[in-house]
């Protein structure tokens, strides 16, 4: 139906010609067929959007174009011509550059370094840094991005590894630029930078085509639209002409709410305390300082503010993964004793549950089929085996009314777990964590690069958690989400609470400027228990 | 056809398993007979081996080396038609010929050879593995350079701790360099395979060494000065010879010393300008009187120590 | 560009084995040419050597044991993450263990002096596990230096307790006094005539039920799947509140103690004394033998059975053909590795798409299921 | 102790940690490419063979050289032909490599030398022999600097100066060269090197074949400059050393060096150390010879704490999950 629609609305070859058109292309991997007769063109001196579900094909896509993966078959034309994007050197000649979902830099390499990689003047690296540094220099004014050319990478925050990225791409002369879900890891204050360089670049007449699960951001800023859905491309369609319930509803393939509906809160006794909470990080700085905030039975705070500020090491610490300095964590009433570094299964045991910030790092060993993961953490408790022994029917048993109660797909138990896509992945540990009927429940990032079908239905979950009388900590740094779901807000600046809001009443400025540490001084010290001492 | 069985160190070692081997081809060329031979590949094969000869009808068996004791003990007793013969160890049974060497009176001599020879007034033993069997070697060589000048500085090394200490040339090469640093100018290489490089080190840097087993003066001529010669070719040649029949055949223990030509030096003509006239007439006057028993070289493995 | 499918699971685990196998022979086969013997010949003497007769098949089963103890103390280790190279060095200490309690129980019973002498062997060479796997977990130390470090300090030892300790005044060679024959581990023989003389024994039971052991701990119990959990990616076990530091040490333990499991068959059940170098390398065939296997005990007998093989139909070899030599021995046993081990992708391509010639319509279901067996 | 002494230890010293130096860098380039390489023990031996058979037959040390260079080259390439082409398992490879070497160097010199696997000893000009630089002699009575020129640097194989500069030179190349660069990037993350479009494969091919060639240069110098023609199992163990220097040095060249100048000086002490009396008490001998091991745990475990190698090291390169 809406592949019709699509070659009425951008049909006619547009005055600026096409930059990208992509023709029948298909791609297997193993089992999985990722493209299926995939056409799309890209209009030049736009900016393209592609949405589509986890693991609809949109990066399989994309890879192909930037000649990382060949397709099995199909044509790509560049400007009208056909190629053969065998590699991406192939594609990077053609001007073609990519941003890709998980960062392609070197962690241990400086900022020039990674820029330089691979587009070297010469031999000797000297005359190349020095063109780079140069160059990276009237980029960095023209785009108005700003990064340090000698800081390593791991030491910079993931909005500067994107710039990194992006600076990359335009050192090598890109005319089309593909971002794969750039904005899944930035603050909105970083989103909305990226986004005035994408404008930037449009109005340069280059292209960028850019993936994203966040509507708002397809409305706010891409010309044309297109839809993925289980590997067929099912629209394209001109953003003015559509909305996001529409693009929803192509996405998913039925009606979804892009609004949480949630009762108000009803908070009973205090269930999670923490207390004066110093954590370090593992280089040794102090990241968080003298933390201290409640939650009740019933109610969800949420912790807002610019990646990088402490949260992090805020949630490890309070669900045992690592050493505090000093303070305590007190649940229902008992403190938990967290240290050593088997620290996370004590908080687990008091009633705890944890929901990491990065799942494929942490929330699950992507090697392990989907049934063994649906016990990390757990794999100790009675229910799973007694005595040493592993109960591996009672453990599949479990798997398989997780796979059933939070529709992860595809429902095979016996799956490796790095074969679901990342929503489904998301799934598989919030439905671990949740099923196991903690008291407490900490989540970081619940929704990061998942897909707005699954969005809607974690943050039913996360709700539902909440009516049936758990505790919640929320940390994100989607502002919207925090906004949407939590009861109460704190926002965290440099390892210190510097305020609470009222997600009802507080706007979005608001807290922009909390998060950026602002208000420091006026902001209302929350919580009575964290009258207890003065800032540090 | 009988069997000769070598050490793990090989057939092909330029030292105590390869004489055993010259003494098979020796006895080859002697009789036109045809005997069947075995590297081991590790310890565990030895009752195999001597299981399998013996069951396929060889006779007799012989075996170089100190490590067959166990084996042997354990496997003699089910072939008791089979012969038997192992040089270098002693094991007791009536269908086993047990050939020992008297390596402290062998090596006794080369060590007046060494004190003679040296300028320095000191000589060096490089040892191959650490075992009590080498260290004889060492207890006699230090006896006859004491009895010359008593004086003395001796250095003694052993390459290893392991079977791997047979065949290291290099670190033989740098403890012969180390010796020579502190002051020795002869250095005696009681060190199977390790022992080339104990050889090519003293050439290098001018000085003298001394084989071992085999005569292998020819190896670096000019530089060795002479070689601990231990016949094992010899026992070896005869071994093939007489216990192919029982009325030859010799069970019990065998000693062959320097009464039996079974040890002594070696001179030819890559270092008989090395060795004076003196030299000679001095070695071969300890000779006699040990001979003679009138002087004892102690040996070490009767109660492991060296009385200097 | 052709779509390339996986293999049939039967193909995977069995028919590019055989394939791979069949193409290490040929290769040796070659190198037997080479020497000027008939490869065809010698084939079947490793064949017969290793399987046709008692003895021979006594002696590859005594092998294979050695091995087994030392690919299961690789295969444990590897599921946790790490690489113990220094199973040599722990079969070899676990020796003093075997030793000192053996000639101490010698006059009672086997029954008595060999599950003393498990327990002391496996001490000691977990002990020898130990050290490194603590020095990993709190002082971040290498395990894979630290186990050759202490494959090198092990020799040093040895050869010192063996000489200056163990060995009695009146023995030449450097080797303990022997066990006295009733704290002997029994002979298979003596229940069985069929393996002759060949030293196989009772070790070879201890072998199986530390195969079904290692098998029940890596995959049924919760300390095995901890220990999984932890190889296969670190931050995770911390996030699931598995000790990471903790999990190192215990397992390396285990790894040392099955290593030292080596100690029961050699000195307890062959050489009925200690002696120097023992081990033999079987610690470094061990790592042949759990990469082969996959790290799985069914594998690793598999692979050990075959190693077993090779170790005596190549001693057949030089019995029955003088012209080849132990070295060739050792060439034929590189080549099987490199063929079914490090090359067993050589043949993949060109059986997928025989596969996909003979059957183009396969299931995917029965693929997906099988890309999802976790790789270990 | 004189100062005679503590040169002729230095000296020692130099000789001995060359070997491991140059293996240990020839594994730096391997494994900063992203591929664990346990099969330098064994590639060394196949080169000390080549080069002390050829040396032998030849009577050239130079093209005893060229032909250990050449073998360990070509088994370097079968190497990676397994665990880079064929995504084999890199420590099997390695370890089927070290096996290989260890049966066929041994096996084709008994098939055609029958020494029992030696090669002949090498006459005049088969063997590298001592180098005397410019002035050592008119120096060498100078007090301190004379001895130490004359004794420690001057007078050493050719191999040894080539291992010491090759120091400089990798460290230059590593860090100051496009090379370098791409070599660093692909053992760490080979993703982001082939989407900059940079062949993941053939810059892993160009790195181990350096590595293939230093290993060459490691192995001749034990058959033709430090020996006199080829041993069984010559190399004894040092590639595994040169592995644990290599960790020891965090994967990064002036570090390896001085790794391999301590590991060297170890062994030389404890030549020197044996028989050694410690009030009154002789010390045992195996302590002295395991005294470079413990140190060497020790050591680590004291000072140099975590070693993270090349994050992308043992796994190889695949795009598809
Ligand atoms: N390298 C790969 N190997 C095997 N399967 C893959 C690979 N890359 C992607 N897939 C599979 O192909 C399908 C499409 O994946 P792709 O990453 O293109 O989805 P996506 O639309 O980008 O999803 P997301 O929104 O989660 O990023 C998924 O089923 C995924 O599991
Ligand atoms: N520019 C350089 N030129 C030469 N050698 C260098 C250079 N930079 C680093 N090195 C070598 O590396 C050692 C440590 O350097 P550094 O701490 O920068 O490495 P790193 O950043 O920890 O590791 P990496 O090499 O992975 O970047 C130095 O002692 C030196 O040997
Ligand atoms: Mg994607
Ligand atoms: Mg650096």
């Amino acid at each position: 139906m809406n592949t019709q629609r699509s070659d009425t609305t951008v049909a006619a070859a547009p005055a600026a010609g096409w930059a990208i058109e992509l023709e029948k292309i298909n791609k297997r991997f193993g089992a999985v067929h990722a493209n299926k007769d995939i056409d799309l063109r890209v209009q030049r001196g736009t900016i393209h959007g592609i949405v589509g579900e986890n693991g609809a094909g949109k990066s399989t896509l994309m890879s192909i174009l930037y000649g990382f993966y060949t397709a099995d078959s199909g044509t790509i034309r560049v400007n009208g011509q056909v190629q053969e994007i065998a590699d991406s050197r192939h594609a990077l000649a053609l001007g073609i550059g990519m941003v890709h979902q998980h960062f392609m830099l070197v962690d241990n390499f400086s900022v020039l370094e990674n820029v330089v990689l691979g587009a070297e003047d010469s031999g000797f690296l000297k005359p190349s840094l020095t063109r780079a540094r140069k160059e990276l220099n009237r980029l960095e004014q023209e785009y108005d991005l700003e990064v340090d050319p000698d800081a390593i990478i791991e030491d910079v925050s993931v909005g500067q590894q994107q710039r990194v990225e992006i600076l990359k791409a335009l050192y090598r002369g890109a005319e089309t630029l593909i971002l794969d879900e750039p904005t899944g890891v930035l603050t909105p204050k970083e989103a909305d930078d990226l986004f005035r360089v994408l404008e930037t670049l449009r109005d340069q007449g280059k292209t960028v085509i850019l993936i994203t699960h966040k509507l708002r951001e397809i409305m706010a800023i891409t010309d044309n639209v297109s839809v993925m859905r289980q590997g067929q491309m099912v629209a394209t369609v001109k953003t003015a002409e559509t909305s996001p319930e529409q693009l929803a509803e192509l996405m998913v393939g039925r009606r979804v709410l892009l609004r949480v509906d949630k009762s108000a809160a009803n908070p009973g006794k205090t269930l999670l305390e923490v207390q004066n909470l110093v954590v370090a990080d593992d280089m040794g700085i102090t990241r968080v300082k003298d933390v201290s905030f409640a939650i009740r039975a019933g109610e969800i705070v949420g912790i807002a503010g610019v990646s990088g500020n402490g949260q992090t090491e805020l949630l490890e610490s309070i669900t045992g993964m690592r050493d505090q300095k000093s303070g305590t964590v007190v649940l229902n009433g008992k403190p938990l004793a967290l240290e050593g570094d088997d620290g996370a299964a004590r908080a687990r045991k008091a009633g705890l549950a944890h929901v990491p910030e990065d799942r494929q790092r942490m929330g699950l060993v992507t090697t392990f089929a989907e049934w063994e993961n649906a016990i990390l953490g757990y794999h100790d408790k009675p229910a799973y085996g007694s005595g040493p022994f592993l109960d591996i029917a009672a453990a599949k048993k479990a798997a398989a009314d997780h796979v059933k109660l939070f529709d992860v797909r595809p429902a095979n138990i016996n799956l490796k777990s790095s074969l679901f896509s990342g929503g489904n992945q998301q799934k598989i540990v919030l439905a671990r964590e949740m099923e196991q009927d903690p008291d407490v429940l900490v989540i970081g990032q619940p929704t990061r690069g998942v897909d707005i079908g699954a969005i809607e239905f974690i943050h039913n979950e996360i709700i539902k958690m909440r009516d049936e009388g758990k505790a919640i900590l929320l940390v994100s740094v989607e502002l919207d989400e925090i906004r949407s779901l939590a009861d109460r807000i704190l926002v965290m600046f440099d390892g210190v609470i510097v305020g609470e809001a009222d997600p009802a009443t507080a706007t979005e400025g608001e807290l922009g400027l909390m998060m950026a540490g602002i208000n420091k001084e006026t902001a209302p010290r929350g919580l009575g228990i964290a009258e207890q001492g003065p800032l540090p | 056809d009988p069997a000769l069985i070598y050490d793990l160190g090989g057939k092909f070692d330029k030292s105590f398993n390869e004489a055993a081997y010259n003494g098979g081809q020796a006895w080859k060329a002697e009789t036109g007979g045809n005997f069947v031979d075995l590297e081991l590949q590790n310890d565990a094969q030895r009752e195999q081996a001597l299981r399998r000869f013996a069951g396929q009808g060889a006779n007799p068996v012989v075996m170089a080396g100190f490590s067959w004791t166990a084996a042997l003990t354990a496997v003699a007793p089910e072939f008791p038609d089979t012969n038997f013969v192992v040089l270098d160890t002693v094991v007791d049974a009536p269908n086993v010929q047990s050939i020992l060497f008297d390596e402290h009176t062998g090596s006794y001599l080369v060590g007046v050879l060494a004190a003679m020879k040296s300028e320095t007034g000191s000589v060096a033993f490089i040892g191959g593995m650490d075992v009590p069997l080498i260290h004889k070697f060492y207890c006699g060589y230090a006896q006859g350079a004491r009895a010359v000048n008593p004086d003395i500085n001796l250095i003694e090394n052993y390459t290893g701790t392991t079977p791997a200490a047979w065949n290291d040339p290099v670190t033989a090469g740098e403890l012969t360099k180390a010796a020579i640093d502190s002051g020795a100018d002869v250095i005696f290489a009681a060190a199977g395979g390790s022992g080339i490089g104990v050889l090519q080190a003293a050439k290098d840097a001018g000085k003298f060494s001394i084989g071992v087993d085999s005569n292998q003066n020819y190896m670096q001529p000019g530089s060795v000065l002479t070689s601990m010669v231990k016949r094992v070719d010899l026992a070896v040649q005869n071994a093939l010879t007489e216990a192919a029949d029982d009325a030859t055949f010799k069970p019990g223990l065998t000693i062959l010393g320097l009464a039996e030509d079974g040890v002594g030096y070696s001179v030819d003509e890559f270092n008989e300008e090395l060795i004076t006239d003196e030299m000679t007439a001095a070695a071969e006057d300890y000779k006699a009187k040990i001979i003679a028993g009138e002087i004892a070289v102690h040996d070490y493995t009767t109660d492991s120590s060296c009385p200097l | 560009m052709s779509a390339r499918r996986p293999l049939p699971r039967w193909a995977d685990i069995a028919l590019l084995p055989a394939i791979n196998l069949l193409m290490a022979f040929l290769v040796s086969g070659l190198v037997v040419l080479f020497v000027g013997e008939n490869p065809l010949h010698a084939i079947q003497v490793i064949i017969y050597g290793a399987f046709g007769y008692g003895d021979g098949f006594g002696y590859t089963l005594y092998y294979a044991t050695n091995f087994i103890f030392t690919g299961l103390a690789v295969a444990v280790a590897a599921h946790a993450g790490l690489f113990n190279i220094g199973g040599d060095g722990q079969a070899y200490v676990a020796g003093l263990g075997a030793i000192v309690v053996a000639l101490a129980l010698d006059q009672t019973h086997w029954l008595i002096a060999m599950p003393a002498a498990i327990i002391a062997a496996g001490a000691m060479g977990g002990f020898w596990a130990f050290v490194p796997g603590w020095l990993q977990a709190k002082r971040g130390s290498h395990v894979v230096i630290t186990t050759i470090m202490f494959n090198f300090i092990a020799a040093a030892l040895m050869v010192y307790m063996v000489n200056r300790v163990l060995k009695p005044a009146t023995t030449m060679a450097p080797e303990s006094a022997t066990i006295a024959v009733d704290g002997r581990v029994p002979q298979l023989r003596q229940f069985l005539s069929f393996f002759g003389y060949s030293p196989v024994n009772l070790s070879i039971v201890v072998a199986i039920a530390a195969l079904i052991g290692v098998y029940i701990l890596i995959w049924h119990t919760k300390f095995g799947y901890a220990m999984r959990v932890l190889g296969a990616n670190p931050t995770a076990s911390r996030y699931a509140g598995i000790s990471n530091s903790r999990m190192i040490m215990i397992t390396m333990t285990i790894s040392g103690a099955l290593a030292g499991m080596v100690a029961i068959n050699e000195v307890m059940g062959v050489q009925n004394r200690l002696v120097l170098d023992y081990v033999a390398g079987a610690g470094f065939v061990g790592i042949a033998v759990a990469l082969m296997g996959r790290n799985h005990p069914i594998g690793i007998a598999l692979a050990a059975l075959l190693f077993g093989a090779l170790y005596q139909g190549g001693q057949e070899l030089q019995f029955v053909i003088p012209g080849i030599t132990r070295e060739m021995i050792v060439v034929i046993q590189a080549l099987v590795i490199l063929f079914t081990g490090a090359m067993e992708g050589l043949f993949r391509p060109s059986l997928e798409r025989a596969f996909m010639l003979m059957g183009p319509e396969q299931k995917t279901e029965a693929i997906a299921v099988s890309t999802a067996k976790p790789e270990s | 102790m004189d100062l005679f002494a503590i040169l002729s230890i230095l000296d020692a010293t130099i000789r001995l940690s060359t070997p491991l130096l140059l293996a240990c860098l020839a594994g730096l380039y391997s494994e900063r490419a992203g591929i664990f390489d346990i099969g330098l023990e064994g590639k060394m031996l196949a080169a000390a063979f080549a080069a002390g058979a050829v040396a032998a037959v030849t009577g050239s040390a130079w093209l005893g050289l060229m032909a250990g260079m050449g073998v360990s080259l070509a088994t370097t390439l079968l190497q990676g032909a397994a665990s880079i082409t064929l995504k084999g398992n890199q420590l099997i490879a390695g370890v089927a490599i070290n096996m290989l070497a260890a049966g066929m160097t041994t096996f084709l010199g008994q098939t055609w030398f029958s020494q029992g696997g030696r090669t002949p000893p090498l006459g005049p000009g088969g063997r590298f022999e001592p180098i005397t630089l410019p002035f050592a002699n008119e120096l060498a009575g100078v007090p301190i600097i004379g001895p130490i020129y004359a004794e420690l640097i001057s007078g050493h194989y050719i191999l040894v100066y080539i291992g010491f500069i090759m120091v400089a030179v990798t460290a230059f190349v590593l860090y100051r060269t496009r090379f370098g660069l791409r070599l660093r990037a692909v053992g760490e993350n080979p993703k982001a090197v082939d989407t900059a479009g940079i062949s993941v494969v053939l810059q892993r091919y160009q790195a181990i074949i350096i590595t293939g060639l230093l290993c060459g240069l490691a192995g001749a110098y034990f058959s033709i400059a430090q020996g006199s023609g080829f041993g069984n199992n010559m190399t004894a163990g040092k590639g595994y050393i040169a592995l644990a220097a290599l960790i020891f040095a965090k994967w990064k060249p002036v570090p390896a060096m001085f790794t391999c100048l301590l590991f060297g000086f170890l062994d030389a002490l404890q030549i020197r150390l044996q028989g050694a009396q410690l009030g009154g008490v002789e010390i045992p001998v195996q302590a002295i010879q395991a005294l470079p091991y413990v140190l060497t745990v020790v050591l680590l475990a004291g000072f140099i704490g975590k070693a993270v190698g090349p994050k992308a090291g043992g796994v190889p390169y695949t795009k598809e999950r």
